[in-house]
This record gives structure tokens, C-alpha cells and sequence, in this order.
């Protein structure tokens, strides 16, 4: 299917202020402005994109550790959500949270999640929710290529076969899970999608640096899913561009490695050149928003740095709804 | 009121408030039973019997039967409450926090403070707890001291029918994540229960169950009939004991024990978890801290030892806080000058 | 490969040990002498025997809370299993652990369990003891068809794959966990195998309920694993033939489905036809095991039942080495 | 005696361990690092820095790096330990018992005595607990007194680094299974350490850190520094605080703690953990117990609020027990009459 002018526009700015987000951050994390520990998600912004525009409010995502995709994808405020990162009271969790647990359940993000593979059976749930309501809704959790390996994955799947759950499995597969190979922890044969499909579901494949791709395999899904065939898994081939946490040394990349993905792997690079070259959007178009999408996160760095800190009085607050 | 065991009261209130609220969802293993089966659906109903008949009524959306995956139970019930359902989850024994305690633990315990207070949580997890069956060392444990000491639960132990009428009513309806303890050796007591459909008892709220003044012992669950029994027996040597069923310990009622000390100056707790940083350690603790003038003797802990529980009668038996035990840990206490 | 006469002499009364064990705990627990809660394996006799018979005392086995056939074919003393479960003093575990625990690490046998699916990352542990030690010896997980859906099992499984460890996965699908159908708990099209084989491991299958069969499949299960090819795979179809626990009225069960099964898919019935069909063995061969087996388990039941009790004192001795 | 970090004591003594005795075998996430990557083996060598080098050293068969499965390395732990090998597993973070308690608390903890005394279970399990550097309400946690209330479980949780060689040695040819609690905080202390290769700690065996007399202050890990620090601020005023860092909370010093107290009449426990079911009311309430005739102001705890712990600066600074609440409880304690 054909996108609109509109749609691709939403697409690319999406896509880019996740990445000016990151670039951002990865910057003023080495000013030691911003505490704790930040995993970047550059690089992968075409998966979240690709999957969140295909969504409504009404449809739940459950994210992981590397969050900030995904938060901004699903429609979290950018402002809010540098605050919370730079520990601010203002921030869209009063900085209780912070980069890993970052979340917006109006908007359908259910968190972030610093417990790799803790996601994907919370998604069921919420998956099983929009079963009853009957609304052709659907819950997706998004998981890495080491969070594949967590038992709680494994569970959550055949738990959403058995209930026949709308559930989606997004593995992105980014090829590391901190320092280590994906080749290495999953014993498939380095395949996550046919496990995924020995557990009973229907599975797709799509290039998670490429947006068209994730756009397209994510329709037929949605549509498979949304009309009560049961859970899907999908996995998407991506690149991180960044280590696994700020600070990460990447001794496991091979020469040049970092560069090549950079050049022929990068999602923004690849959707300018196919609209561009379709003629579906101008050059110009795009450098438009890449300006606006820079002033933007240039504005919410500024009101994050000058929002209100939280205090003491904030630590107690917030445990309980009554106690 | 009328009549029930504690099983019939735990499988009433959940019918009830089904019935009221379409957005009560019941979940876990064998609640059902037969699904898959020649014999078909609704063969057991829960290995405790506390969810028989409810498949029949309110059908497989809202029933749900699962694998034996308790991390996705436990999963899918933080999922469900986020999502907007008020989900009553069962682990089918407590100790199978040990496959299942990060769902608890670090997201639905979690989930509001991390996210700023801008979302709730509102799901029951039932279990079952508690030694007496001879069930051994992985299905016998008492896990109230693990949870009390986790911020963002609340932690439910209700002793009688009513109570659990009350107290499982509260938890569907609150708005946090409860765990409701319920002890395997008091599914088959009985006793009258309220009937109104909106009897709720507050947490935090401890009831006392005997009045006395002599000298204060608290407890919970199977083991606080056995302090009744003492206080009965210490009655009639006109000896009088406050006993106190704290109903939750998460929140706890302070002030009633507190109230209760600072007259009999003498405390006794009694545990069935094992003594370690045990809810008879927090207690004695607050009460030497925030009670400490009113004290005549040392608050005294009863546990089990610090082993795991064993198989055996004999030793089953010996592991349990007894009423002999009991007796003397009174008596200690009443003698002390 | 033709099995000797001494071999299936063995192998009868082994199975045959097991049926009488538990025929007899079956009426014993009715007269409420034994305590706790008690798993009959009865009808799975052919897995246990049929797989332990393949092993020698340096493999192990981790077994699940149905652990008296697993306990008895990796030769758990009969007298010190009745008085375990009898509660006595004298029993293997000195009555601290009873039915559900029952082990003998010497004999490799390293405990029954409890907790559904903790065996097989425990048997992976041993697996990578076996092989540090290089000297192509092995460890089996039994796992239930219910214990297949727990995170643990999954995660050993790969995990396994991952470390090349010589452990095998042994399924017994006995079509039940607790009073749950296979066919609904299982979102694999009912397969256990090949979702194990999609985790990267050679798979094996068989019938549970032949002897021969579980013997043949175990000699190239074993002969692969020890070859260090990694781990494997097994799913024997087999039948329950008493409740999940004593005293299930066993609603799920089909109209005639325990009569069936007791008549066609006894593995003691199948072997005695097999092998008095073929003349390796006589009835009267038989026979005389049979006696001799019910004399040895009724001397069991007088010694359990005459054994020492525990004290009150043993409650405290046996938590640690040293403290 | 040679000067080196915490980490590097972690990391010397398992190598020395593993040296001495081929059974020792170690396992963990990263723990190599760049294992089926195109930089190879040895990219990382443990995210806290403790296992560099040792994949080179002892190879693939007793160094091994694993999928991100935390049950399975808890259960390989276990499995090992039992076939006659001495693991030590590394938890990355203490928080992830959340996700493998149960091979810990219902497998390690319990073969033995379900079994009858007649195995043993030599595991190690290393994690990396405490606050301090902003991870939030996941990554942040203290888990000692859910470990410690565990029978079967020994529990150390070394301060200094000469304290991580003696107890970690112990813990490695130690014949139970046992807790190594790392606080991430003092990763990058030092401190002058052993060169004796057979040096080791028993455990159950306090170290008197400061030596005073007038009031008793308990506590172990990052907040043992902080205790010092009051200690030394009020010895300028001439009172003298005994501060003991307990070492190991199981099995524990309470001889130390007694001793002290019946001199001193007064006591602060500063715990990590938030309040409720904690070691500092496990502590106090021994003490109310056992020195109860000694006491002459109520045995105080110092904890974290009962809240899950908080990401921003502030807020992080805020949760921990600070210098300054330290001081005002020993000074509360001191100044009761
Ligand atoms: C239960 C648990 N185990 C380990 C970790 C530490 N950890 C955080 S991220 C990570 C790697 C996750 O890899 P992957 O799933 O591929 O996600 P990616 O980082 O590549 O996005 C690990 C091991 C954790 N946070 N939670
Ligand atoms: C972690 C855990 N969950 C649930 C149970 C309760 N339980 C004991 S046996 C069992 C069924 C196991 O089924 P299966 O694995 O097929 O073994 P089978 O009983 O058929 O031998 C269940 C649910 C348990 N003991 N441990
Ligand atoms: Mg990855
Ligand atoms: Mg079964």
C-alpha cells in the first residue's frame, strides 16, 4: 500500500527525533549532566516507527530497557520524557524513573522495562485485555535478540498461543545483547523467528532498518492478529549504533564494523533515499524537519535543564494510590 | 450472616464481585480443570476449590485457564491490570514465588512509582501458604515476611470467613496490587459471614481477638488459633491476653498493638515463617522502639527454626510453633521482672 | 541390538519393582498411614526403566515431584524409599524430605522435585559437569508434558545448545498436568519434540509404554550425547495410570479411557507379550520375578512401618555443613 | 599486605581459587564478553570488571558465558554444585533474583535437608546489589534480608576489600551454599588486602570497625562508611560509638553485637533495605530480647522509606540513609533518658 504524503512525513519525523533524541543524549550523558544508566536505541528507529505508526492509542506496547524508541514512537512527549531522563520533577515520571522505566499508559505505552524479558507476558496480558473487550486491539512487546533467551519470553509465547492472545512478538534483532553475539546465546541456529514459530504462531521476517519494510510486514500482521487468528512474532534484522550502555568500549565489533552500518544500515539514510529517488518527497521537505526536529529536542533539552528538581518530600509519594 | 467455610467464602466474593464488575478477571492453573480434555471444562476448579462453577458462569475470557508458567501468570496479571481489567490471579502454592517473584516484585510493585504515580495496578494475587499437610520443604512455606518487606504490595492474611469475605472484597476493589495469603490448613474452617455485597474491611485495620489485658500476643493465619487457645487456657487461671489477628501486615495496624502493649507491657509474636527477618522480628522491633517505656519484659518472637520445612509428622509437628510453645513463650514473658 | 536374558530379567523386575511400589502406596495411603502429598507414576514404568537401564551410576538424572520410578530405576534403595515416604527416620532422607524429594546423589540420581521445571537447569549444571570431566558421561531431565511450558525448561534447553552440554531433555507426555490436557496446555500442535528441536537439538521420539522402544531410542540418544554432540531431545507418549495426586477424582478423564489404557498400553503386559512371544523369556520366568517382587515390597512396608520415628531434635540438624 | 580495589580482590581471589582447585567453575552474563562476535572472546570480562582474563587463563570449560537466562545459571549453579564441582555464579545485579529466586531459595538452600544431610551444594552465587548510581527502582535494590531469612543460605556481605579476600575464599571452599552480596558502590574502593594465599574469614564473625563504648552502631556495605564517618565526627566530641560491620548476616555475630550493647545500653542499626522485615529489626529485635535488661534507650533503625528505590539524584540521595540521619538517630539514641 501506497502511503500518503502526510504518512511518510510523520514517518521520517518520527524517525528523526528518535535519533536526534539519542545523538542528544549521547552527547550531554559525557557532560555528566544526566545520571544513571541511558541505553540508545539509534540506529533501530524504523522498528518502532514502523510498528507504532501501524497502531492506534487503543493498541498497548511493552517496551524494554532501550526504551526511548519505542516511548517516543507510541506518542510519548518529548519534553516530558527528557526531563525524566535528566532526573527532572517535571519529567513524565517526577523523575522517579528515569531512562529505563519511562512510560505512558494513556497512550498505550505500558513501560519501559529494566528486567530484559520481562515484557513480553505483561503484553499478554494487556493482549488479553483487548480479547475481552473484543475491539480488535493488540498488545505488542518488543524484545531483543538476548531477551529471546529469557524463560519469561519463552513462556509468555506459548501462554499467548494457548489463549489465543492478540499478541505481537517484536524480536530486534540488533546481533548483541550487551557484549555478547546473538550467534552465540541463541542456540537456534541464530534463527529467533523459527523458534518463535515452533511455539504455534504465525511469524514474519522484515530488514528493521528499513521502514518500508517494517511498514509493510507490520500491516499483514496487524491485520492477521486484529482479525483473532491468534499471537505473531516477528523478527527484525537492525544495528544499534551505539554500545550497549554510554561508556561501552564495543571491543566486540569487528573493524569498521560501526562505519559500514552507518553508511549502508541506517534507516533515515535508506527512507530519504527511497522517497527521494520515488519522488514521493523532496530533499528539501526532509531537511525541513530535520531543522525542526533539531530545534525541538534543542528546546526540551533547555526545559529540562530548567525544570523544577524533585525533593526529599517526592520519595514518599507515589508507593500507594491508599495505604 | 451466614455460614461458609473459608474456601466458600474465597469462591462467594469472587462470584460476587465478578457479578458486579465485568472488569474482574480470574486466572491460573487448573482453575478450571479438563480444558483439553475427553472429560471437558470445569473438572476440578481450582486444586483449592475456590473457582468451581466459575468457568460455567462467566466463560473462558474471563475465566482463564493456564499452563504451568508462572512468571506468565503472574505477567499476565500485571498486564491485565495496567490495561485496565482488576485481574485475580492464583499461584497455586506460595512458594512458587521462587519461579514467578519478579512480576510481583519489581513491575507491579513498581509500576506507579516508576511511572510517577500516573497509573494503577489493581491486581489480586491469591496463594496459597503455610505448612500442616506434610507437603515438605517447596510447598509448605509461610512468604508473608518476603512480601510485607516489598514496597508498592499490600499484604492480605486473613484468618476467618468473614475476614476473607471482607478483606478479598477490599482487594478486588483497591486500586494497588494485594496479595491475599491464604493459609492451606484454614480452607475447611467455617464460620459466619457477612452477607451485605459491599462488606469491605479496610486494611490496615487488625482485629482483636481476645481482650485481656495482661499481655499481648499477635498473630495471623492458622497459627493465631492456637494463641486463642492459650489466651482460653490462661483465662481460666485469670490470666488475660490480648490477642491480636493483624489481618494484613502490609499495611500494618501499629497503633492496635501499640494501644495493647502500652497497658500489658508484655509482647509476644508468633510466626509460622522461620525467625529471620521475620514479621515477629518487625514487630518486636517496632514495639521496642516506639513502645520501649511501656515495656516490662523483652518482646519475645515464637517461630519455627530456621531450617526449611521438613516432611515427617514428628517433625512437621516439632517445626510449627506449637500451643506448648506458645504457652511458655507467655509465661516467659508474664514472669519476667 | 539384541538385549541379553539377563538384561530383560533386569529390566521386568526393575519395572515391575515400580508398579508394585506404588500399587501398593495406593492402597497404603488410603488407610491414611502415609502423609503428604504422593505422585504415582504407575504406567511410565517403560521411560524410567528403559532410559535408566542405558545409564551407568556416573550419569544423573534430575527428576520432577512424580520422581519413584526415576528414584527406583537409578537404583534408590526400595526399604530406604518406603520409609522416606512412610516418614521414618531410616528412610533415604531421613524422613525430612519424603515422596517429593526423594535422592540419592551417589547413585546419580539427583532428587526428585517439587517445583515443576526446576530439573532441567539443574540437570544442565551436571551436564556441564560431565563435561568438564571429558569423560563422555551424561544428564537427564524428566520433565512432564506441563513441566515442558515452564521458563526454566525453555531456558535450559537453549542453554544447553548454547554451552554444548551433554544433558538430555526426556518428555514424558502423559497427556495430563494435574487435571489440564496436554492438547490445551501445549501451544506446539501438541508437540513437544519439535518445539525442543526448534531450540537447536537433535529430537528423538517414542513409545513410553514399550520398553523396547525406549531402549532402542535411548542407545542412539546416548550414543549421540556422548559423542559430544550436544544435547538432545525425547518425547515418549506414555500413560498415567492413577489420579495426579492421590485422591483425584479424575473428572477429565474419557468414558473406559483408564480400562483402555490399563489393557492396552501396559508396559508390563506389552513386555511379557514381546518376550514370551519370542521365546526369550517363559511366563514362569515372569512369574517368579512377579513373587518375588511383591515379597520384597511387602518387607519394605514391614520395615518402613517398624523404622524409627524422628525426633523433634532431627528438625534441626541437616541445614548446613557448618555454621 | 598489597593495595587493591574491590573488584581486583574479587577478581585475585578467584583466580587463586580457581588455581588451586580445578572444580572451581565459573559462570555468568558477560562474564567473557564477545563470545560469537567478530572481536572475539575476552571483550568485557564481567560488566563489573571481576572475571577479566580468566576465559585465557582456564579456558571455555570452567569459564563459561551464558544466554541471558538467569534461572538456568541459578539451576547450572545448582546442577554443578551437586556433580561435585564448585561453582560461582555471577547475578548481574542482586535485583534478578526477582527472575531465578527459586533455584536459589527452593533448590541450592534446601538439597541438603531435604535430602537428609546427605549431600552437599559448594555453590557461590556473586550479585551486584545496593544504590548509589541512579539505576532506579530495578537495578538498586538490597536483597539481604530476603537471602538471610532463608534457612540453607549463608549470606556475606564484604565491606573492604582484605574482607572480600578472606570471605570470598571462605565462600568458595566453603561446603554450603552461600551469597556473595557485592555493593557496586565499592567496586572501586581500596584498601590494603592479604597476600596469604590460605587466608580466610569464617564467617559468623563481626569486624569491630570502630571501637567506642557509648553507643553501638550495626551495619555492613556501602553505609558502614557512612556510620565511620559519624562515628569519627562525634569522637571529636568525645563520644565513642563501637561501629561493627557485620560481615556475614548468616550466619550472624550476634555474640559482637550482644557484647557490645551490654556495655554501651545503646543501639543503631543503618540498613540499606527499606524498613519493613528488615536486618535492622531483625537486629533490634534480638537485642530487645536478648540485652533487653541492658538497654537504656530503644534499639533504633535506620532504613530507606518503605518506597521502591528512586532514579533522580535528589531522590536517590534523599532514600539513603545519610550521614546526617545517622548522626540524628545515634544522637536520639544517646540523648534518651
Ligand atoms: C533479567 C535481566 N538480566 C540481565 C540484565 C542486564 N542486561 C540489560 S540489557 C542486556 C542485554 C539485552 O540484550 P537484548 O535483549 O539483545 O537487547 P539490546 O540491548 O540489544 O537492545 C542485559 C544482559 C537485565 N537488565 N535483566
Ligand atoms: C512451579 C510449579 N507450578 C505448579 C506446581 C503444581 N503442580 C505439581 S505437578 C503439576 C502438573 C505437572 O504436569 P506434568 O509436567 O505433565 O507432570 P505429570 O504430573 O504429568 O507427571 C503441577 C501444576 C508445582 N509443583 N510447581
Ligand atoms: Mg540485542
Ligand atoms: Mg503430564
Amino acid at each position: 500500500m501506497q502511503l500518503s504524503r502526510e504518512a511518510l512525513l510523520r514517518a521520517y519525523r518520527q524517525m528523526k527525533v528518535i535519533r536526534e533524541f539519542e545523538e542528544r543524549l549521547h552527547i550531554d550523558i559525557q557532560t555528566g549532566g544526566i545520571a544513571g544508566f541511558t541505553h540508545l536505541y539509534c540506529g533501530q528507529e524504523a522498528v518502532a516507527v514502523g510498528v507504532c505508526e501501524n497502531l492506534t492509542s487503543d493498541d498497548k506496547i511493552v517496551s524494554t530497557h532501550r526504551g526511548h524508541g519505542h516511548c517516543l514512537a507510541k506518542g510519548c512527549d518529548v519534553n516530558g520524557m527528557m526531563a525524566e531522563i535528566w532526573g527532572s520533577r517535571e519529567g513524565l515520571c517526577k523523575g522517579k524513573g528515569g531512562s529505563m522505566h519511562i512510560a505512558d499508559v494513556d497512550k498505550g505505552m505500558m513501560g519501559a522495562n529494566g528486567i530484559v524479558g520481562a515484557g513480553a507476558p505483561i503484553a499478554v496480558g494487556a493482549a488479553l485485555s483487548a480479547k475481552i473487550d473484543g475491539l480488535g486491539h493488540v498488545a505488542i512487546a518488543f524484545s531483543g535478540d538476548g531477551a529471546c533467551n529469557q524463560g519469561t519470553t519463552f513462556e509468555a509465547m506459548n501462554f499467548a498461543v494457548v489463549t489465543n492472545a492478540p499478541a505481537i512478538f517484536i524480536f530486534e534483532n540488533n546481533h548483541y545483547s550487551e557484549h555478547t553475539g546473538f550467534e552465540y546465546a541463541v542456540g537456534t541456529n541464530n534463527d529467533i523467528a523459527s523458534r518463535a514459530e515452533a511455539f504455534g504462531m504465525k511469524i514474519w521476517r522484515g530488514d528493521g532498518t528499513d521502514f518500508f519494510s517494517v511498514d509493510e510486514t507490520m500491516r499483514e500482521v496487524l491485520e492477521y492478529v486484529r482479525a483473532g487468528h491468534g499471537p505473531a512474532a516477528v523478527e527484525f534484522d537492525t544495528e544499534r549504533f551505539f554500545g550497549h550502555f554510554e561508556g561501552d568500549p564495543q571491543r566486540y565489533r569487528g573493524p569498521g564494523e560501526l562505519d559500514r552500518i552507518r553508511e549502508t544500515r541506517d534507516c533515515l539514510k535508506r527512507f530519504r533515499m527511497s522517497v527521494t529517488g520515488a519522488g514521493l518527497l523532496t530533499d528539501a521537505d526532509l531537511d525541513a524537519l530535520d531543522a525542526e526536529v533539531l530545534q525541538q529536542i534543542e528546546d526540551a533539552v533547555i526545559k529540562a535543564k530548567a525544570a523544577d528538581r524533585p525533593t526529599a518530600a517526592d520519595v514518599l509519594t507515589d508507593v500507594y494510590i491508599s495505604y | 450472616m451466614v455460614k461458609m467455610m473459608y474456601r466458600e467464602a474465597i469462591l462467594s466474593t469472587i462470584v460476587e464481585e465478578m457479578t458486579r464488575d465485568p472488569n474482574v478477571v480470574v486466572l491460573g492453573e487448573d482453575i478450571v480443570g479438563g480444558m483439553g480434555t475427553a472429560g471437558g471444562p470445569e473438572a476440578i476448579g481450582g486444586i483449592w476449590s475456590t473457582s468451581i462453577g466459575l468457568f460455567g458462569k462467566f466463560g473462558a475470557n474471563r475465566v482463564i485457564d493456564t499452563p504451568i508458567s508462572e512468571s506468565a501468570i503472574m505477567g499476565a496479571a500485571a498486564g491485565l491490570a495496567l490495561a485496565g481489567k482488576r485481574p485475580v490471579a492464583e499461584l497455586m502454592f506460595a512458594d512458587f514465588i521462587g519461579v514467578s517473584l519478579d512480576q510481583i516484585w519489581n513491575q507491579m510493585a513498581k509500576f506507579r512509582y516508576m511511572f510517577g504515580g500516573k497509573t494503577k495496578c489493581p491486581a489480586v494475587i491469591r496463594m496459597a501458604y503455610g505448612a500442616g499437610f506434610n507437603a515438605a520443604a517447596q510447598h509448605s512455606q509461610a512468604v508473608h515476611q518476603i512480601l510485607t518487606g516489598m514496597p508498592g504490595l499490600k499484604v492480605v492474611m486473613p484468618t476467618t470467613p468473614n475476614d476473607v469475605k471482607g478483606l478479598l472484597r477490599q482487594a478486588i476493589r483497591d486500586d494497588d496490587p494485594v496479595i491475599f495469603l491464604e493459609h492451606k490448613a484454614l480452607y475447611g474452617s467455617s464460620g459466619e459471614v457477612s452477607e451485605d455485597l459491599d462488606y469491605v474491611i479496610p486494611f490496615g485495620h487488625a482485629r482483636l481477638s481476645r481482650a485481656g489485658g495482661d499481655v499481648t500476643i499477635v498473630s495471623t493465619g492458622l497459627l493465631l488459633g492456637r494463641c486463642e487457645k492459650v489466651a482460653d487456657m490462661l483465662a481460666a487461671e485469670g490470666i488475660g491476653c490480648d490477642v491480636i489477628d493483624l489481618r494484613t501486615t502490609s499495611p500494618i495496624d501499629e497503633e492496635a498493638i501499640l494501644d495493647s502493649v502500652e497497658v500489658t507491657g508484655r509482647l509476644v509474636v508468633v510466626d509460622e515463617a522461620p525467625p529471620r527477618c521475620s514479621m515477629a522480628s518487625d514487630i518486636c522491633a517496632t514495639v521496642a522502639e516506639k513502645a520501649f517505656a511501656s515495656l516490662k519484659a523483652p518482646p519475645l518472637g515464637v517461630n519455627p527454626p530456621h531450617t526449611p520445612v521438613p516432611f515427617a509428622r514428628e517433625l512437621e509437628s516439632a517445626y510449627l510453633p506449637s500451643v506448648e510453645k506458645i504457652e511458655a513463650a507467655v509465661r516467659k514473658v508474664l514472669s519476667f521482672r
